[in-house]
């Protein structure tokens, strides 16, 4: 059995585990097992990835597998990775393995809480190593529905509302998605739902200018895009710790990823022509985003905001169709899926202690948990953009990428995009000074302790991996930039 | 030259060492692992001076070395980012001034900041910085200068909020980081542009003088100036920005909310010459693709000297005082280079500003460092709450009398040496401008010897007890400074740093020395008049242009400008809008979809209407419809 | 005339050997052995299916008098019997098992009810009257005339009446059953009224003679419309659908699951056999119909869905919208649409039914119908609001359980065909009807209620009816084969 | 003497169909409303019969589809009259008004 099925088989087997498990130390021993075998697993994976190119492997996919499953419709079992689903595999690990342990302490139903949790890891590993359209998508929408109970059961706050408006507008996108993907199937006449095998035959022109719109938007939804983007405030503000970790993290992902691998790659014709219309969506989304963010009171819904900026900064990058600003925009997913979740982490774990998650209710943080305020300050200084963290690698790269476009129209957007970096600092350093800084007001917060052991592994591992990026880019940079040409060689051809 | 690499990365490893375990040391070690690390630092910059000065010189040029040069990140097959080390006089130059500066604060520190409340991390926010500002000088390419750029920012701000309990300081490091953080957006943009059309973001290349380079950006222009113009000011505006230049200075006074020895190593020293430094090292492309830029370097300059000196002439919080006139002399170094020429004696400017820099670097450390020993005594920043303070403090006195000397560009100290310089390459360059550089510095000995006579001279306030000197950590660095303050002048500076690299003989024109000093003199006079005794000649002044000193108190209202359009247009005008906007509109067509069906649900309930013979009615038009529908359509 | 043809009876023979032991059985059997009538109707019946699917039997029937040289024909194409008024097919036998199963599981379900002290006497009824509708299906499926597909027809829906006025006493199923056989007969009136006019233009009742003689007058078109008609009216298509809620709710739960599965599958499968074989010649006449009034059944159920209370009837709104996207196997008329079709209603029967088992032991139990009774459900009862979960998940098409399979496979063969509008359409309408699925796991998960319906413990039966469900949502999607062998034989069909 | 048309029974037989159609709508009675559906299911019956023997003489399709659609139609009026008579046990009343409890 091909070695990249293990990534869905340990969520799976994970499942089974805890299904039979009995009290709660068993259940932390299955989710703890399974998480750190994924971790091993992604990282195993990068070394290898990196082996088979050094050796000169210079196929397409690597350690790609295929076996028929529907016959009648041509639909495969298929996977594959290529360095882009190298890099959201990690992504996904680390992500999964820190949100375990930012869970240690659930209220209630935990056992069912990480069945959720590991059908959700399933849905996202399963859709980086598909390479056919269908399991791809099924995948996709395995991914979405345990985000319902997820927030609907652990949620706080509006939960039911929030949990039923997201999973539906996801779903809407989806609904566009599966449209989407049936025509491009069979109006491509290829002979199988396996993308690289579409690529190859290649949409007709005239259906990609209406399919292109179908599965951008469809994908689009899950990455944020204006206006489809409301959903993820309120879901997010919901969403138990873990919950908004693994979706801001990594789901939100999904939709960029998505957008690129199947929207640019199959129909690349229609991408250029109808680039301009998304990128003026994507550009608002930028500034747009950001600028909520400035007026939010809830850490949660600040978080949120900043996230439709960055997602929105990635759909931007992608949307520049060249090889530098995709890569960025798969730095950006990456640098973005680590430090949010170090967000949201360090969001719960600070309203573990204080109870509220209004800025206007906390003060002087730092002192009373150090540990968190300087994680919390890590966590923001990547989110605006600090060199030696992972942002500024995305940033910059997405940025120069681009500005190769020489026409106006792309160099006012860019320069727009540009600007939330700006609005960016002012957030960040708004909230980092009115909840850390400042004389310890609350006499409840000061009893409060500091972060425990499983509470610092999360955040230990999160700022380790954005520190990890942004101090060695190169590594990740030129494995994802090697993929990116066929694809890019695709668009312009 | 390899070793130079440790100068930087020295610094480095002091920080995450004392970030990630300086909590389980002493305040005691961890302070003195920083300063031996700095020492060490120290030492190699001062090698590294002695072995490039006497070795680095081929047909009496200096040659820019590389001894270290790596791929860091690829973005197009032409650009990529290096992080290397750039050996040229102005980076040595600039390395000897950080690793020496920082030293003294270092050193200072121990004894400053004795007792603070999270001491070890005050000293790794101070490798950071050191790190920072030294990666940023040895830069390689512009990209390379832009991260530690940012990461000098982000030291910065963490310095400045260093007393996080302290809501003022808290303001101060956001406002500095955003001001700053904006001004860097016009640098990102600037390098944008600038590497898009050159295709590259090296130094070296980019200051070769090859026009075609630039050959891309030719006969493009944008608003009625030219790209490349564009795009080098826009680099300035980021220097501008990080230098406190009109009108992006406002973070600058603020930011004396930090700690002092902070300030005289950031916000006097090192960082604030960054956009100075950043000038000058694309001096060839500025005065080659963009003279226009440069005039404009020089006016912006001029005017936030001016603008300096005179808000500096009324402020009553001794740092404050000092924080302007940092904005001040580094408004002269501006116009030095903005009026510099390239080759041989044309490239006066440059040398000069270069050599202001650095003695600059030297005497308003003194000054604050100083201030700072004088503010460890009295506990106050205000005037009011000092003078007559000689008799306390005789080494801080002395120390401080010699640096208002040199800043107020009195022979021989060091600071009329370069000034001079400026002077006269300005007047070179346009009269006019030299008259006002020649006000300001005239401005500038009046307000430093008011500064001067209210603290030490003057009627002293009240005081609970009787000030002490200094411990000694904090007054061997004043001592050092002050010596390096007398003789740094006479260092034959245009031997080392010009902007063609080869030798410059400096001759000093004695009549605009004569004038300059005879102005500063008489600036010292008048405020030896006001300010040495208690005297109501600056109260009736100030009452006679009440409009003038109101406006200079409240700095010409830039402040309240800028908190108008961040509060009142941004944060009320946009986010509010915006977020109202997403919440009402966005948002609400979302769930305007979900109540609508459920409206038409509750709508159409009638339809059900439990009576069989309607169903069959239904069924009956259905069908009739259907057949209309098929048959006639 | 050759007795010989009785062979390929086989399926109905053998059904109707069972309802006469169990007709004999129930009338002489004496009263201490009529307490294992159940089970042994049960295991009679299970053994009907096993002999009618079991591949011996299948190939006796198919190839038992086929001479050689047609046999290879004969697996993937109609064979007709008796001068053509039986036809013998596959697909047949394999629809005629997926809903003999779906009989089994009703029956299973249905156990517990017909145990209470009113109908435990008329039980030999019940399962006589049930049979005999499945008999009048399986002639309604393979007839090859109209005058057998008539009494197939009325066979199955008027004995059904019966069903649903089984409990005597309750006013509410006397009503249902009264409204049931008024619009039944009345449709049916219509049906026969479009039978009779075809036969007047067409001259034969024969589906292999009609195709030669149509040609698309309005006279024939009019004869499709009434006879579409009395089809719309037992797959409760708009604008016939109006009697199915009241007769759902009125009805026995049992009975209604009965009426919504089996009743609707076997009436869309007859459908789609007269619209190929029959009015194969002017598809571009009914397809138009067709259509319309599948966007108008999807809509308006969906619409009316939304805002029920009481269970059955809003599961009567889910499954005429079910129905819907039954039609759009129908209306593909393709291989692919057949056999999606066939699945769908495979898929359709174990989730439904997985639902109407839930229902009907709490029901029973606790005599509670309306969702509002359900909040809180899993605190008390975890593994019936776990197969419920399922199940309605499978409705609404979340993977990786089955009815995403389905329904994935029925738009599949629609956008084959070219109905990107119809698929869009039924895409959106997927996103309201989780809209309203999740309102109930939504109550049973995730609402807090202070007075929750009691632990119960259900009987075997039930259990063995869910637990089947319960395999066949999950195992169905996963395992392609079912698909793949219905395919096979759809191919030549 | 004039022969007979097709058409005459065909019209008859409509009238007959929606005579059966606006009796089910429109009485209030059940029994009423079932007489009204005889006459529906009559009125095809009468069409099959016709076709028959005005266009198929040589067959007999169609008279034997009459004979059936005649006993089906007995077993439907049997079971609804079945139906109705436990309406009438329940509620003493068999007005289709009294059928309207389920509904929305």
């Amino acid at each position: 059995m091909n070695f990249l099925s293990l990534f869905v088989l340990v969520p799976v087997l994970m499942m089974v585990g805890l299904f039979l498990s009995k009290n709660l130390t068993q259940i932390r021993a299955v989710a703890v097992t399974g998480a750190s075998l994924l971790l091993a697993l992604a990282v195993g994976l990068v070394f290898a990835y990196l082996g088979e190119r050094a050796a000169g492997n210079t196929s397409e996919m690597l350690f790609a597998a295929d076996h028929v499953w529907y016959a009648p419709l041509n639909i495969h079992y298929s996977v594959g990775v290529d360095g882009i689903s190298v890099a959201m595999l990690l992504l996904s690990a680390i992500i999964v393995f820190t949100g375990v342990f930012a869970s240690w302490k659930m209220e209630f139903l935990e056992k069912e809480f990480f069945l959720w949790f590991c059908l959700l890891s399933t849905g996202v590993f399963g859709f980086f190593i598909s390479l056919d359209l269908f399991t791809m998508f099924m995948y996709y929408e395995i991914a979405l529905i345990p985000m319902y109970l997820l927030i609907g059961v652990w949620g706080s706050g509006r939960k039911e509302y929030s949990a039923m408006k997201l999973t539906l507008m996801l779903m809407a996108g989806s609904a566009l998605l599966l449209l989407g993907i049936l025509g491009i199937y069979y109006l491509s006449g290829a002979t199988s739902m396996n993308l690289l095998e579409i690529a190859r035959t290649g949409v007709p022109a005239a259906s990609q200018n209406w399919l292109f719109p179908l599965v951008f938007v469809g994908f689009g939804v899950l990455g944020a895009l204006f206006p489809f983007h409301t959903w993820s405030p309120d879901g997010h503000a919901s969403a138990p710790t873990a919950v908004s970790m693994l979706h801001a993290g990594v789901l939100m992902k999904l939709g960029g990823y998505g957008c690129f691998r199947v929207a640019i790659y199959l129909m690349p014709q229609a991408a250029n022509e109808l680039a301009w219309i998304f990128i003026i969506l994507t550009g608002v989304s930028v500034v747009y985003g950001a600028y909520s963010a400035i007026v939010q009171t809830d850490l949660k819904y600040i978080n949120a905001y900043s996230s439709v900026s960055h997602c929105g900064l990635v759909l931007f990058a992608i949307l520049m169709l060249n090889q530098t600003a995709m890569n960025g925009a798969i730095l950006q997913m990456l640098s973005h899926g680590l430090m949010t979740a170090l967000f949201f982490a360090l969001i719960g774990m600070i309203y573990g202690r204080t109870h509220t998650r209004d800025i206007r209710q906390m003060q002087g943080l730092m002192k009373i948990m150090p540990f968190l305020g300087v994680c919390y300050v890590i966590a923001g200084l990547a989110s605006l953009g600090l060199p030696g963290l992972s942002g500024f690698v995305a940033e910059m790269t997405i940025f120069i990428g681009a500005f190769i476009h020489q026409d106006a129209f792309h160099r006012v957007f860019t320069i727009i995009a540009c600007t939330s970096i700006v609005i960016t600092a002012v957030y960040i350093l708004r909230v980092v000074g009115k909840i850390l800084y400042g004389p310890a007001a609350d006499h409840q917060h000061i009893d409060a302790g500091d972060a425990r052991w499983y509470e610092r592994t999360s955040t230990i591992v999160l700022i380790l991996a954005i520190a990890g990026i942004g101090l060695a880019p190169l590594w990740i940079s030129d494995m994802i930039s090697d993929s990116l040409l066929p694809i890019v060689q695709n668009i312009n051809l | 030259m390899e070793y130079t690499l440790f100068i930087v990365l020295l610094p480095f490893l002091s920080f995450l060492f004392l970030g990630l375990v300086g909590k389980r040391l002493t305040p005691r070690a961890a302070g003195y692992i920083g300063t031996v690390v700095l020492a060490i630092s120290t030492c190699l910059s001062y090698i590294t001076a002695w072995h490039y000065f006497t070795t680095a010189k081929v047909d009496g040029v200096f040659e820019k070395l590389t001894p270290l040069n790596f791929t860091w990140l690829n973005f197009t097959e032409k650009l990529h980012i290096d992080l290397g080390i750039l050996l040229d006089p102005i980076a040595v130059m600039m390395l000897v001034v950080i690793t020496t500066v920082s030293l003294m604060v270092h050193l200072y520190s121990v004894g400053y900041m004795h007792g603070e409340r999270g001491f070890q991390r005050y000293y790794a926010f101070l490798s950071l910085f050191t790190f920072s500002m030294l990666g940023l000088v040895v830069a390689t390419n512009i990209f390379q200068m832009y991260i530690f750029w940012e990461l000098v920012g982000a030291s910065s701000y963490l310095l400045i909020g260093f007393d996080y309990a302290h809501p003022e300081a808290v303001a101060a490091s956001k406002k500095a980081f955003i001001v700053t953080r904006f001004a860097d957006l016009g640098f990102l943009v600037g390098i944008l542009i600038l590497s898009f059309y050159t295709g590259t973001f090296d130094f070296e290349r980019l200051t070769s003088g090859d026009a075609s380079l630039f050959a891309g950006m030719e006969g493009l222009s944008f608003m009625g100036c030219s790209v490349v113009s564009w795009a080098l000011a826009l680099i300035f505006m980021g220097g501008a920005g990080k230098s406190a230049m009109f009108p992006l200075h406002v973070w600058l006074p603020d930011a004396m909310e930090g700690p002092t020895p902070v300030s005289a190593l950031i916000h006097a020293a090192t960082m604030v010459v960054a956009g100075v430094y950043l000038v000058a090292r694309l001096f060839p492309v500025y005065y080659l693709q963009a003279p226009d830029v440069l005039v404009l370097v020089a006016i912006v300059g001029a005017v936030t000297s001016l603008y300096a000196a005179i808000v500096a002439c009324v402020q009553t919080d001794i740092k404050r005082v000092l924080a302007f006139s940092t904005i001040s002399q580094i408004g002269f170094m501006m116009v030095g280079l903005g009026v510099s020429g390239m080759e041989g004696r044309e490239g006066l400017g440059y040398m000069a500003s270069m050599f202001h820099l650095f003695t600059h670097a030297m005497f308003k450390a003194l000054l604050f460092l100083g201030a700072g020993a004088i503010i460890h005594a009295v506990h106050s920043n205000e005037m009011e709450h000092m003078g007559g303070l000689r008799k306390y403090l005789p080494i801080t006195h002395i120390t401080f009398l010699v640096a208002c000397l040199a800043i107020a560009g009195i022979p021989p100290f060091s600071g009329f040496f370069s000034k001079d310089e400026i002077l006269a390459a300005t007047f070179h360059f346009n009269p006019a401008l030299g008259a006002v550089m020649s006000l300001t510095a005239g401005l500038t000995a009046f307000y430093m010897f008011r500064l001067y006579y209210r603290i030490f001279w003057n009627k002293a306030s009240h005081r609970d007890h009787a000030p002490r000197e200094a411990p000694g950590s904090m007054t061997v660095p004043l001592t050092f400074l002050a010596a390096a303050t007398l003789v740094a002048g006479f260092i034959p500076f245009g031997k080392f740093v010009t902007s063609d690299s080869a030798e410059y003989i400096i001759h000093l024109d004695w009549t605009v020395a004569a004038a300059s000093v005879a102005v500063a003199l008489i600036a010292i006079g008048i405020a030896t008049l006001f300010y040495r005794r208690e005297s109501p000649i600056p109260d009736r002044l100030a009452s006679s242009l009440r409009g003038l000193h109101a406006a200079a108190s409240r700095r010409f209202y830039l402040d309240d400008l800028y908190l108008f359009v961040t509060k009142k247009i941004i944060f009320n005008g946009i986010s509010k809008p915006v977020a109202w906007f997403d919440r009402h509109v966005v948002d609400g067509a979302m769930n305007g979809f979900a109540t609508l069906s459920q409206r038409v649900s509750y709508s159409i309930r009638g339809f059900q209407s439990g009576q069989v013979q309607q169903y069959v009615m239904v069924i009956l038009l259905g069908v009739l419809l259907i057949a209309v529908l098929a048959l006639f359509i | 005339m050759d007795y010989s043809n009785f062979i390929y009876l086989k399926e109905e023979l053998s059904l109707i050997a069972v309802i006469v032991i169990l007709l004999l059985y129930d009338i002489f059997g004496s009263k201490k052995s009529l307490n294992y009538f159940q089970p042994a109707a049960c295991l009679l019946f299970a053994a009907h299916i096993l002999f009618t699917c079991c591949p011996a039997g299948q190939t006796l029937a198919i190839f038992g008098n086929i001479p050689p040289a047609d046999q290879a024909n004969a697996a993937a194409s109609v064979y007709p019997t008796f001068s053509g008024m039986y036809n013998l097919f596959p697909l047949g036998s394999i629809i005629k098992t997926i809903l003999s199963v779906g009989t089994l599981i009703v029956l299973l379900q249905a156990r517990d009810w017909l145990e209470e002290e009113q109908t435990r006497v008329r039980r030999g009824e019940f399962y006589m009257i049930t049979l005999f509708t499945l008999l009048g299906m399986y002639f309604m499926i393979s007839a090859g005339n109209f005058l057998l597909f008539y009494i197939g027809l009325e066979l199955a829906s008027v004995p059904m009446a019966t069903l649903v006025a089984f409990d005597k006493h309750r006013n509410h199923s006397a009503e249902a059953g009264a409204k049931y056989i008024l619009t039944a007969v009345f449709a049916s009136g219509l049906l026969l009224y479009g039978i009779s006019l075809l036969y007047g233009t067409t001259g034969t009742l024969y589906f292999t003679d009609i195709p030669a003689a149509i040609n698309g007058s309005p006279l024939q078109i009019m004869a499709f419309i009434l006879f579409f008609a009395g089809m719309g009216f037992k797959l409760s298509l708009v604008p016939f659908h109006q009697w199915t809620p009241d007769v759902y709710q009125g009805a026995p739960t049992p009975v209604t699951a009965y009426l919504s599965v089996i009743s609707k599958g076997a009436a869309a499968f007859a459908l789609v056999t007269i619209l190929c074989k029959v009015f194969g010649n002017i598809t571009e006449h009914w397809q138009p119909i067709l259509f319309w009034i599948t966007i108008a059944t999807i809509t308006v159920a969906n619409l009316f869905a939304l805002r029920q209370q009481n269970l059955k009837r809003f599961l009567a709104y889910s499954s005429i919208s079910q129905a819907g996207y039954i039609m759009l196997g129908v209306i593909s008329a393709s291989a692919t649409g057949v056999t999606s079709l066939l699945y769908y209603i495979l898929v359709y029967i174990f989730s439904n039914l997985a639902v109407f088992g839930v229902i009907t032991i709490i029901e029973r139990r606790s005599g509670k119908e309306t969702i509002d009774d359900y909040n809180g459900l899993y605190t008390t009862n975890p593994r019936l609001s776990l197969v419920m979960m399922i199940a309605l998940f499978s409705l609404a098409g979340i993977p990786p359980l089955a009815g995403f399979f389905s329904k994935f496979f029925v738009f599949a063969a629609a956008v084959e065909q070219g109905y990107y509008w119809l698929v869009f359409i039924a895409l959106l309408n997927t996103v309201i009807s989780l809209y309203y699925y999740l309102r109930l796991v939504r109550a049973m998960f995730i609402n807090k209620n202070e007075n929750p319906v009691a632990a119960i413990r259900s009987d075997n039966y039930t259990r063995l009816g869910l637990l089947a469900c319960s395999a066949g949502i999950l195992l169905l999607g996963i395992l392609s084969i079912v698909h793949g062998e219905i395919y096979r034989h759809a191919v030549g069909w | 003497m004039e022969e007979l048309h097709l058409e005459y029974y065909l019209v008859a037989s409509a009238i007959m169909f929606f005579a059966g159609v606006y009796g089910f709508i429109t009485r209030r009675n059940l029994l009423a409303i079932l007489i009204s559906i005889e006459l529906i299911l009559n009125s095809v019956d009468i069409n099959f019969a016709l076709f028959n023997r005005f266009l198929f003489p040589g067959q007999l399709e169609g008279f034997f589809f009459t004979l059936f659609a005649i006993g089906v139609s007995a077993c439907e009026t049997a079971v609804a009259i079945a139906i109705i008579i436990n309406i009438y046990r329940n509620i003493r009343n068999i007005q289709v008004k009294n059928l309207e409890q389920l509904k929305d």
